[in-house]
């Protein structure tokens, strides 16, 4: 059995290892403690990250798990830095981006109303880049498939989560 | 204005529209429809290439525009009693554009934030995506669909794509169709050419023989007035 | 100009970020500070991470850069962590593997015959990953290779046998 301070190192050394989301639940099967203990534990470490002035880290909740990730104030600094590979998009990609961001779960059909253009070419290449997915169908003729944008979208566009984009009516 | 239009540099239509509505400072919520339905189309002229594939899309928004501009040119009768009184034909357009422009500046606040512009967090580069095994998950239902679309775009009736068999020639055409113009007084009207074509191919052939008869100058079309016949006539040799 | 706890944090972040080793260079670069006062304050958070006990990272030097790590106390419950990443295929192999399923066995040059597209790349990618074997040639000019679906194919899609692939006449 793991004190309460070696259960915060372990899941700090866990979400580090893990480049992406941790499910709670695979978290309770890690750590081995209940459910109730490691969402008390993480509220914890949330609040302590978030106050730890000599930290450039940040856990954020996300989807039913957890996330590290380096907090915005270091955002200029980091952009310093040569990225191995970025991913280039094109106008066309943040167009349809945007769309699907705001309007998710979305289907291809409905892109294109707003967009005014066919974008099968372009929905097909942000599938490819993982930037978004299927996530269903909608209950409609035909059963189109829906669309909406992945967490590799968060992490390309440095969101904390999907609340984090401007609101819509405000311009 | 003779300066080479790049219609690829717009992302659709409606890019097109914002632009010109934005170069002029003219208000979304009130387009002059006939103005800008002129300059849309000066534009669609002015391009160079014509990638009909790209330019599919703008030529569907043309025609819509050209449609709104004669509802609002002609004073409709019935029209109006259909429609909902005071309603504005251009709204839809409006709307439209409005939800565009909204997206748009959706997609720069992305740009500024993909390129750090906007302060923003970062996570693990995870290119070498750990070391453990990974187990791919599939669905069959999946492949099915992806299957389907296949079917769908493949030839599968055998009329539909006939191989081409010879048997239809387009300068077997082209002298049929000058026989025909000198049977009757030198002049035929386009869409009686058609009459008795039975197959696809071979209309296609008889427009491509009339192309190709108009290029060498022996034949020439005319159309008198807007949407009026058009006339084919043997050119009298010079 | 950034106050030491500040650039320590910025350190952390650029550490974290990229998830290999980072050159003083380069770190001297981003943070525009000297070399110097880089390695001392880098002793100083060495120091920091290991009096740690509620961390479960370290710092440590690697050939003349620094590198964010896990503590090796934390190897065990890390070990548990190395459950098989669920990956998804891509479209392109999900289509390929679609016409291999129903068309089988099938050459190459058929596969790209209804994809419309080049397959080379993709049906080498689904041979490294099992799903699809060469089972044999067909007995045409230039004895094209013949391929087939494999066991492994069945286990990731969840089939106990071909029949079981849904009816493509159904509907």
């Amino acid at each position: 059995m793991l004190m309460r301070d070696q259960i915060k190192a372990a899941v700090e050394a866990v979400l580090f290892v893990r480049a992406s989301r941790v499910g709670k639940d695979e978290l309770v099967e890690i750590l081995d403690i209940p459910l109730l203990e490691l969402k008390e534990i993480l509220q914890e470490m949330i609040l302590e990250y978030n106050n730890n002035v000599r930290g450039g880290l940040q856990i954020i909740e996300l989807d039913g798990g957890y996330m590290l990730c380096t907090r915005p104030a270091y955002s200029d600094i980091l952009s310093r830095m040569e990225k191995p590979l970025r991913k280039r998009l094109s106008a066309a990609a943040l167009d349809t981006l945007a769309i699907v961001a705001y309007r998710q779960p979305i289907t291809r059909a409905e892109i294109e109303q707003i967009r005014g253009v066919k974008s099968d070419r372009i929905v097909n290449t942000l599938m490819e880049k993982g930037l978004i997915e299927e996530v269903g169908h909608k209950a409609v003729l035909g059963k189109p498939v829906l669309y909406a944008t992945t967490e590799e979208f968060l992490k390309v566009f440095g969101l904390t989560g999907l609340k984090e984009l401007p609101d819509l009516e405000e311009s | 204005m003779n300066y080479v239009v790049d219609l690829e540099a717009f992302h659709g239509p409606l890019d097109l529209l914002l632009y010109l509505l934005e170069e002029q400072q003219l208000e979304i919520y009130d387009i002059p429809i006939a103005v800008i339905t002129d300059q849309y189309l000066e534009y669609l002229q002015q391009t160079e290439e014509l990638n009909l594939e790209h330019i599919g899309d703008f030529l569907i928004m043309a025609t819509y525009l050209l449609n709104l501009k004669s509802r609002i040119l002609l004073p409709s009768r019935v029209e109006i009693r259909e429609e909902e009184e005071g309603s504005d034909p251009r709204a839809e357009l409006v709307q439209r554009l409005l939800d565009y422009k909204k997206y748009k500046k959706l997609a720069e606040y992305l740009l500024s934030r993909h390129n750090g512009d906007l302060p923003r967090v970062f996570f693990r580069d995870s290119e070498d995506e750990m070391t453990g095994i990974e187990e791919l998950v599939g669905d069959a239902a999946q492949l099915w669909r992806s299957f389907q679309s296949f079917l769908r775009d493949l030839p599968d009736t055998k009329e539909k794509f006939k191989l081409p068999q010879g048997d239809v020639n387009i300068s077997e055409k082209m002298e049929e169709i000058v026989e025909c113009l000198g049977q009757g007084n030198g002049e035929l009207i386009l869409q009686d050419l058609f009459q008795g074509v039975i197959s696809f191919r071979e209309a296609l052939a008889f427009f491509l023989a009339l192309l190709e008869l108009i290029r060498l100058q022996k034949v020439e079309a005319v159309q008198e007035k807007r949407f009026g016949e058009i006339k084919i006539r043997l050119q009298v040799a010079v």
